[in-house]
């Protein structure tokens, strides 16, 4: 029902003099129903779903408290009991995996938010415009991306302190870099078509000439970066942890388990694994959802029945 | 001379798209005889365009052909191998693509690309091959070849792209040329020039063209026989001294009156009323039904089958014994 | 062109400082300095200020980032206050290291990246495309470690083809580097699968078809090179991320380079030796944009004449 | 069997690792350790702080008197017998043993003690270790930079020496035993920046073969030894993490790899490395601190509340299955004044909840451990997390980088951090005085300022009488762990490390190994 | 019958002088001086309220360059160019977008200028959602009345461009051109691609359109009898100058430059069989842009080629009321 309400109509319907009907949709529009025909990215679509709405009603699937130690249950094989096993603590790897989620969740995709809107922007803005924009964009690209980004996300914490608003801001403040980079590059390709001059021509402004023509015809290339990124990114929260920006024991996130389960990974793989397993999941139901995105952006595929 | 080289047997091409299927092609029968052109005229998306491409196999998905035979030298294409394919394309079928814009890669330069051709199925080392793209270049009228040849395509003007186009085409010296649209772009003077390259070519190695435009001048100065095609089908096909002094079709009679002539005073055009009809919920009947002034209720309802008359061969219940009879 | 390359090494300097200015920022931001990392185990006071005055550390902050620059410009990075050795030579040390591995690691990934990448676009939709999708996802996906471990355990210990670890040995490089490159030939692969698809659609493709070119060639020559303005960007900061060392890999296969040498200078505070990474850092990439700029106008020619005017 | 594996060692190990450096040489015995020397830059033992660096030395160096490995016990090493005492304690008399070689075949003298130790004390050498024995006179003076000489050294001849000290120190022998006080030659000057780099010449059973910083540390044997000469030919210190050390040991390229604690158990259940494993005892402690300037821990009470709240005996055998013994008192077994008869300390989250009532939080407290991303003691803290919630305690863990937390830590800043240490001579004083005296307190974050216990700490240090030394450092640590709590005892750790099993006389001191007396079978 | 259109030369909507347009090129010349392809080089001509002005010429003789310079899509090299009033050249961007309402260009590559990522509706009502005209419903009504207006099916307007053939695409870069009812048009070859009956609707248009709004055109085109069926005036182009300017009756009855007779000369018709190998068609190479000849820039190809053309550039003057013309021999025709 909710994801109904994703997709909600907002076709305009005209009716013609002549009676007939016409059913008007733009460019995203038509997207996304293109995307809805496509099997898996509507199955990679309702695995994300599920994966939010489990970190969201955490409380109420998860079998155990996830902070719960057990001192005689440490490093559980998986059982009944326990599905996925236990950690050294002898807390419910399962229960921390579905808690782990809200973090690692939220970092893969609001931090990513952050990182692609900036790097979007200032990456469009220097590839079109050029000259002394791109020369500053450039060179601020430059020095983000050198300096060592441990540092900046110390500083953050020992300035806005820890928490996970900032670790967003830690990790999408230096993320973009690369995407802008890239983005800057195909714009400049873009925007010598003449479909932009045609724009001009009606008096498009620059932003509009970037959102409305060279975004769209660049969407492929941000949808892959994104899905490229989110995996790093839940890895690097964890790393970050571990400097004291973001969550601390005992909150689960997902790559402060694998790092956790790093000492343990001969004796007890499954440790490592299963939160392995669950970014996998993620990063392979946000690339089919992506896929799936870039080809229902490609109205040339529009009739190739996408998804099989 | 007279060994047909191409026979078109009601080809059909679809495109299956998620809306329904369109019909771009339906039906088309056509031959070419060695040396001999062809023009295509018809309106705008009446499948002039996907009728070349069928016969290159290069359609677009969705597109596919739905049924017929291409028989090129005695053999159906349609039952060649990708490879083999390859060895007739550009070698022995040339096509001059109808958009010289998107139709070049824009990243390489117009000497690369021609160079490209001729090197595949000339085996002709470097330096001949760059000789033989500047001549090639000459034929067309590009000025300074020398130099032009080091350009890229968007250095170019829409005309000149066009004659890269064609000398890309014609360098390989092609059994047959598919013009697709070749002078749209070009001035008078060029597309004269290009039309008598055309010829030369035509008289010198025996080359078959199929010769789609829209110009019907363009088509009585260099074709012998001429289909007219509409929303997919072939209204008329039949020698085009015949076809323009006295055509049969409605839609043909119609096209030829509304040429704009310098002689001409009047100030408006004549002009088919009406529209292309949609070629995925297409009317019953006669396609040009809604749109000709003949028409009656019999044309409504079924579709003509063709008739030949005196070697003219015309789509239309005009000519068919059942039309006196509804009078 | 030439003007061009001078405009841009001049603004490579303002890189430099701007990026040794907010490295320096930074590191006074947060807390902690390297005399009290010295004396770690016990100090007191007296002790620790003796050591920060040894290391200049008392002089104001402006002054200490002046001297800096100044010494820079000289070619003199500083000494190392832990390992009391010059920074240039530890960073050249460490990025003979890196490179041997990066430049196998950047082969690697580039060379599997664009051909698997190459492949799966071609045969778009096919099995063949969504094993090999399946397969980069596990490699972006994949913790780091796991891939180095696996590496290890399979072809160090059980089947034991190569050495687990060190530089010297023959072959020693293979592990490191698969480990290294993994994750960016699988970017890289991606990367390549979405541009050669835009590309392939395009109808020049279809003409360079019809002159019966042999499909191979049109992709890798027609649309290889309209698709590689984003895979040439990518592969540039690729080799940003491979020269600049990678902590982990170094540590797992016990590599001395760069990745573990700034880690490490940065977990003690070793401020000349950041500064040395970060200078070093910001100089491969500013080299490497700079490249990827004038790479663009011969990928493209539009592009170069939009630079030109 | 056994012979044969090591044939296979031994070929093997020529093969892989060592194939570019040297040819295989028939029958020499080269012995290979792995060990994260991931910083080891240098190995002038003057100048750093680490592990590493001291085994190193270990090897190649000697401080005049020597400790017997397992016993602790002090004995003459370059000496000829223990040093005389004046009467005031003030007044150590050295002489040397004749005929002792340096690496480099200089006979070792008087001299070279007085440029070893006025080395130490060169502000511009920038020694990290002066604080060990800052108690020989004139040290203050030349750190200072007033003066050049240490007035302290008096040279008697070629081999007779004195050293005094500002104050009677009683375990001024054990400080001189340590590694941080290892004599250099004079001629070590020479070398300027090559020293500790290229050459690091000492007296010790193994010499400097070569040395790529970061990467290996390869020792050889000194013929010329002045005691029983090293069964090895070549000890290899090679860098490698800690999990890889352990698959190159799996594979037979190392004999010996330090085991983390984490993982010992998987080799205790591991059929074919298990009787590899080895276990040894060390002398340290790991405490909590209490910081006394933090709320509310400024109340003895919530500072015993949190020591009764921690279930000492489930963190030592559960989550550290037993890898460590639980601590009754800050000072370990073996060291003077360790009570082996005291009780264990009380674990009752009942009484804690009482005792925080009556401190004024009957709703409990809430307090913040800062550990250091290094520490490998964040598991530790997510332990004692969960045991304090039973008392109502609530424990916020934040991480931090490292050096962040030595910064935060030294200036006394963390509320409750976790202290571990382990001794660099096995006296009391080098505990509880290291810890507690005065703004010592600061720097380990406890704030602990008590009279009372710095006039009994210093007191500590001028006794000479070894029984009256044990019953007040017996006192003093009462006080501590029971009455003032700066700090809650919670186990003494062990070293676990595998050994191959063709190895053979491997000594370790507490957390160096000693390779003077091992061998390849 | 037909517009009444001002023929004031004061009255004028559009002016443009001296307009020049060189690109770069990599080359140099032997000198070492940079070379340019001079796309456009001074051209003078004026548009008057609604009047139609034909621009005929060569192909790659700067009619497109021409007609994008003028609304400064590309910089021009030099020039002013004055609409009512105006000088676009001292406009700044954002007042040069408020005005791109009243000037509208169609291009001449109909698929290259439409986004393949757009569908034809929101190409079509772009330039109204860029100047802010109504609300969606409005644009979207007027996009299907567009559309029809064209000759497109409105069912299509979900279609992208990609699935439309040549003509079809054309027809949406005129919807798109007309959708702000412009002031001035500049239609690049706009019926070029299209076939005769569809081209003569659009023509039937473009005059409509003239009539009810007083629309100007610009109206390139290497088509003479399209441009003799829709122009007031026509102007000559030949290698980026100014050949002949003169009102259309005068240039199709009495060409007084040699290139316009050629060019009068080649146009093939259906019935009237032009001979092809006639000596009145043009012979020999059209010179590069980058090194036009010195003199008259025709002399190389014309057959009446005196000496004087070879060494000296013919004025462009004013030889009879209202037309002008650049040949020193122009009275010859008279
Ligand atoms: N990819 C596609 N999907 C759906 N329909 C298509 C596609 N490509 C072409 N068509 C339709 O096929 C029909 C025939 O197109 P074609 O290009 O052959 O026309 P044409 O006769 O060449 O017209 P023109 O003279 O305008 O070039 C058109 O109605 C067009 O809309
Ligand atoms: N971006 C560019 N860089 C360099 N030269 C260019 C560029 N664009 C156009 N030219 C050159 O300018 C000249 C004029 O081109 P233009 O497109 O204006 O011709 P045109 O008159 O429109 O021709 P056609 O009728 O063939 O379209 C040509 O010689 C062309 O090669
Ligand atoms: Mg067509
Ligand atoms: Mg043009
Ligand atoms: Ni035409």
């Amino acid at each position: 029902m909710g994801i109904k309400n994703l997709f909600k109509k907002r076709d305009l319907e005209i009716e013609l003099e002549t009676g007939e009907e016409i059913i008007y949709s733009s460019f995203y529009e038509d997207a996304v129903k293109r995307l809805k025909k496509n099997k898996f990215a509507m199955i990679s679509m309702y695995v994300l779903i599920a994966l939010v709405l489990m970190a969201i009603f955490a409380p109420l699937i998860a079998p155990y408290d996830p902070a719960e130690q057990d001192v005689y249950n440490i490093m559980q094989k998986p059982s009944s009991e326990h599905i996925f096993g236990t950690d050294e603590f002898g807390r419910d790897i399962l229960s921390r995996i579905i808690y782990g989620a809200r973090i690692s969740l939220s970092v893969g995709i609001i931090a990513e938010a952050i990182a692609i809107t900036i790097g979007v922007i200032l990456g469009s803005i220097a590839g079109y415009f050029g000259g002394k924009a791109d020369m500053i964009i450039s060179r601020l690209i430059e020095i983000f991306a050198s300096f060592p980004q441990i540092l900046f996300a110390l500083a953050i914490m020992f300035v806005l302190g820890p928490g996970i608003i900032n670790l967003f801001i830690a990790i999408g403040f230096v993320g973009w870099t690369s995407v802008a980079r890239v983005i800057r590059g195909q714009i400049m390709q873009l925007k010598e078509k003449e479909y932009v001059e045609a724009s001009i021509a009606s008096g498009g402004g620059g932003m509009r000439i970037i959102f409305k023509h060279l975004i769209p015809n660049c969407l492929s290339t941000i949808i892959v970066i994104v899905t490229l990124n989110i995996p790093a990114d839940i890895m690097y929260e964890a790393s970050l942890s571990f400097l004291g920006l973001g969550v601390q024991p005992p909150t689960a996130s997902w790559g402060a388990m694998i790092n956790a389960a790093r000492a343990y990974i001969r004796a007890n793989p499954h440790y490592s694994i299963f939160p392995g397993i669950a970014i996998m999941i993620t990063v392979l139901a946000f690339n089919m959802l992506g896929d799936g995105l870039r080809d229902a952006l490609d109205p040339k595929l529009k009739n190739q029945g996408g998804g099989n | 001379m007279s060994e047909k080289l191409l026979q078109i047997n009601n080809l059909k091409t679809y495109f299956f798209t998620d809306e329904g299927v369109v019909r771009a092609i339906d039906d088309v029968s056509f031959s070419l005889k060695r040396g001999e052109t062809l023009g295509i005229v018809g309106e705008s998306g009446s499948g002039k365009s996907q009728t070349a491409l069928s016969i290159m196999q290069l359609l677009e998905n969705p597109g596919k052909i739905a049924g017929g035979e291409i028989i090129f030298e005695g053999k159906n294409l349609l039952n060649k191998t990708k490879k083999e394919m390859r060895k007739i394309r550009g070698n022995e079928i040339a096509m001059i693509f109808q958009e010289p814009m998107t139709s070049l890669n824009p990243v390489y330069t117009i000497g690369n690309q021609i160079m490209e051709n001729i090197k595949l199925h000339q085996k002709l080392n470097k330096k001949e091959a760059r000789e033989k793209t500047i001549e090639m270049l000459k034929l067309v009228n590009i000025p300074a070849p020398e130099k032009r040849i080091d350009e890229y395509p968007h250095q170019m003007s829409g005309g000149m792209r066009q004659r890269v186009m064609i000398a890309m085409a014609l360098s390989c010296n092609p059994k047959l040329l598919i013009c697709d649209e070749p002078t749209t772009a070009l001035d008078v003077t060029i597309q004269a020039q290009i039309l008598t390259l055309i010829n030369q070519l035509k008289s010198k190695i025996n080359t078959s063209i199929i010769m789609i435009t829209h110009d019907l001048g363009v088509v009585s100065q260099v074709s012998e026989n001429v289909l007219v095609m509409y929303a997919g089908k072939a209204m008329e096909y039949g020698k085009v001294k015949n076809i323009f002094k006295s055509p049969l079709h409605p839609y043909t009679e119609a096209l030829i009156r509304s040429i704009p002539t310098i002689g001409n005073k009047q100030r408006r055009l004549s002009v088919i009323k009406g529209m292309v009809p949609n070629l995925k919920n297409r009317p019953e009947g006669c396609l040009f039904a809604p749109r000709c002034e003949y028409a009656k209720d019999i044309c409504k309802k079924s579709m003509p089958e063709i008739v030949d008359i005196k070697g003219q061969k015309v789509r239309c219940w005009k000519y068919c014994a059942k039309w006196q009879e509804v009078e | 062109m030439k003007r061009y390359i001078l405009k841009r090494l001049i603004q490579a300097f303002i890189v430099l400082i701007g990026v040794t200015l907010v490295t320096f920022t930074l590191l006074n931001i947060i807390p902690g300095d390297p005399a009290s990392m010295m004396l770690e185990k016990k100090a007191d006071p007296a002790t620790i200020e003796r050591i920060r005055h040894e290391l200049g550390l008392d002089r104001p902050l402006t002054i200490q980032y002046v001297d800096f620059v100044k010494n820079a410009v000289m070619g003199d990075f500083g000494t190392s206050y832990f390992e009391r050795e010059e920074v240039i030579v530890m960073i050249k040390r460490a990025f003979l290291v890196t490179f041997k591995i990066g430049t196998y690691a950047l082969g690697f990934a580039i060379l599997f990246g664009i051909s698997v990448g190459t492949i799966a676009a071609v045969y778009r939709g096919t099995i063949i495309d969504r094993l090999i999708m399946l397969i980069t996802m596990v490699g972006i996906s994949s913790p780091a470690f796991w891939v180095a471990i696996i590496l290890q355990i399979i072809f160090g210990l059980k089947f034991d083809l190569l050495p687990i670890s060190g530089i010297d040995a023959p072959g020693a490089f293979i592990l490191p580097s698969i480990a290294l490159g993994t994750r960016y030939a699988a970017s890289i692969a991606r990367l390549t699968r979405t541009s050669m698809l835009d590309a392939m659609t395009q109808d020049y493709v279809r003409t360079a078809r019809s002159k019966g070119i042999h499909e191979f060639i049109v992709v890798m020559k027609h649309v290889f090179k309209n698709a590689s303005v984003p895979i040439i960007t990518f592969t540039g900061l690729t080799v940003k991320f491979i020269l600049g060392g990678s902590m982990l890999t170094e540590t797992v296969f016990s590599i001395p380079g760069l990745g573990k040498l700034m880690i490490d200078a940065i977990m003690t505070r070793d401020i000349p030796v950041i500064q040395g990474c970060v200078v070093y850092i910001a100089a491969v990439f500013v080299i490497i944009n700079l490249l990827i700029d004038i790479f663009y106008g011969v990928l493209d020619p539009r592009v170069r004449t939009a630079k030109g005017a | 069997a056994c012979g044969n594996n090591d044939e296979n060692n031994t070929a093997k190990e020529t093969s892989n690792q060592e194939a570019s450096n040297q040819e295989p040489k028939e029958g020499k015995k080269i012995f290979k350790y792995g060990n994260d020397l991931g910083a080891l830059t240098g190995l002038d033992v003057h100048l750093f702080t680490t592990s590493e660096v001291f085994e190193v030395s270990e090897q190649t160096h000697e401080a005049l008197i020597g400790v017997r490995t397992g016993t602790y016990e002090l004995y003459p090493l370059l000496i000829t017998e223990m040093p005389k005492v004046s009467e005031d304690g003030l007044t150590y008399s050295f002489e040397l043993k004749k005929g002792i070689k340096f690496h480099d075949g200089s006979e070792l003298t008087s001299h070279d003690v007085k440029y070893t130790l006025e080395r130490i004390f060169t502000p511009s050498v920038g020694n990290v270790n002066t604080w060990i024995c800052d108690m020989i006179k004139g040290s203050k003076e030349m750190l200072e930079g007033e003066a050049t000489e240490l007035s302290g050294f008096k040279l008697i001849d070629d081999y007779k020496f004195e050293i005094s000290l500002y104050e009677p120190y009683a375990p001024f022998e054990a400080v001189m035993a340590t590694t941080q006080m290892v004599i250099f030659p004079e001629e070590a000057e020479s070398y300027g920046k090559d020293w500790g780099l290229k050459t690091y010449i000492g007296t010790g059973p193994l010499k400097l073969k070569e040395f790529q910083p970061k990467v290996k540390v390869m020792l050889e044997r000194f013929d010329d030894y002045h005691g029983e000469v090293a069964k090895l030919d070549e000890l290899h210190f090679l860098n490698m993490e800690a999990n890889t050390a352990l698959l190159e040991f799996e594979k037979g390229n190392i004999h010996l790899a330090r085991v983390q604690e984490s993982l010992v158990d998987q080799y205790k259940d591991d059929e074919k490395l298990k009787d590899k494993l080895r276990e040894q005892n060390l002398i340290g402690i790991i405490a909590l601190t209490l910081n006394h300037e933090k709320p509310p821990l400024d109340d003895v009470r919530v500072r015993k509340a949190v020591s009764l709240a921690v279930d000492r005996k489930s963190l030592a055998e559960n989550y550290l299955k037993g890898n460590v013994s639980p601590a009754k008192s800050m000072l370990p077994p073996g060291v003077l004044g360790y009570d082996p008869d005291a009780p264990e300390l009380e674990y009752n989250p009942e009484k804690a909840k009482e005792l925080l009532a009556e401190a004024g939080y009957p709703d409990g407290v809430e307090l913040t451990s800062v550990v250091s991303e290094k520490n490998k003691l964040v598991g530790v803290f997510t332990v004692l997390q969960a045991q304090l919630k039973e008392a109502g305690i609530t424990l916020n863990i934040q991480q931090v980088d490292k050096p962040s937390y030595v910064d935060l830590r030294k200036r006394g800043e963390i509320q409750m951090p976790i202290l571990t240490w382990y001794a660099d001579y096995v006296d009391p004083d080098n505990f509880l005085y290291t810890f507690l005296y005065k703004e010592n307190s600061v720097f380990f974050s406890s704030n602990y300022k008590n009279e009372e216990f710095n006039k009994l700490a210093e007191e500590g240090r001028r006794i000479a009488n070894r029984e009256e030394r044990e019953e007040l450092y017996k006192k003093l640590d009462y006080k501590v762990v029971h009455e003032d709590l700066p700090h809650s005892p919670l186990y003494t750790p062990k070293a676990f490390y595998m050994e191959a099993d063709n190895v053979d006389g491997l000594e370790m001191q507490n957390f160096t190994f000693r390779f003077y007396n091992t061998d390849l079978k | 019958m037909g517009v009444e259109y001002v023929k004031s030369k004061e009255d004028a909507i559009f002016k443009v002088r001296n307009l020049k347009q060189w690109f770069n090129t990599d080359k140099k010349d032997e000198n070492g001086n940079k070379l340019y392809v001079k796309a456009v080089d001074g051209v003078t001509f004026d548009v008057r309220y609604g009047e139609t002005l034909g621009i005929v010429g060569e192909s790659g003789c700067g009619k497109s360059t021409l007609g994008r310079t003028a609304l400064r899509l590309i910089e021009p090299t030099e020039g002013e160019i004055i609409f009512q009033g105006k000088n676009l050249m001292s406009l700044s961007k954002n007042e040069m977008r408020s005005i791109r309402k009243e000037l509208q260009i169609m291009f001449q590559d109909p698929y290259a200028s439409l986004n393949p990522r757009m569908t034809i509706g929101d190409i079509i009502a772009e330039p109204m959602d860029i100047q802010k005209v109504g609300d969606r419903k409005y644009r979207l009504k007027r996009t299907i009345e567009l559309m029809k207006l064209c000759g497109l099916d409105p069912s299509y307007i979900r279609r992208y461009p990609h699935e439309f053939s040549g003509g079809q695409r054309q027809r949406i870069g005129i919807a798109r051109a007309m959708a702000l009812n412009p002031k001035l048009l500049v239609c690049d070859e706009p019926v070029s691609a299209l076939d005769v009956s569809i081209q003569s609707q659009v023509l039937n248009l473009l005059m409509d359109l003239q009539e009810e709004f007083r629309l100007s055109l610009l109206f390139i085109s290497h088509d003479l009898s399209v441009v003799n069926h829709i122009s007031n005036r026509v102007m000559v182009m030949y290698l980026g100058k100014t050949m002949e300017f003169a009102e259309k009756e005068e240039i199709f009855n009495r060409p007084l430059h040699p290139y316009t007779r050629a060019l009068l000369n080649a146009i093939p018709s259906i019935d009237g069989d032009i001979n092809l190998q006639s000596d009145q068609l043009l012979q020999g190479d059209i010179p590069s842009p980058i090194n036009p000849p010195k003199g008259c820039v025709f002399h190389t190809r014309c057959p009446y080629c005196q000496e004087r053309c070879k060494s000296e550039k013919p004025e462009y003057r004013e030889i009879l009321p209202d037309h002008n013309i650049a040949c020193h021999y122009g009275e010859k025709f008279i």
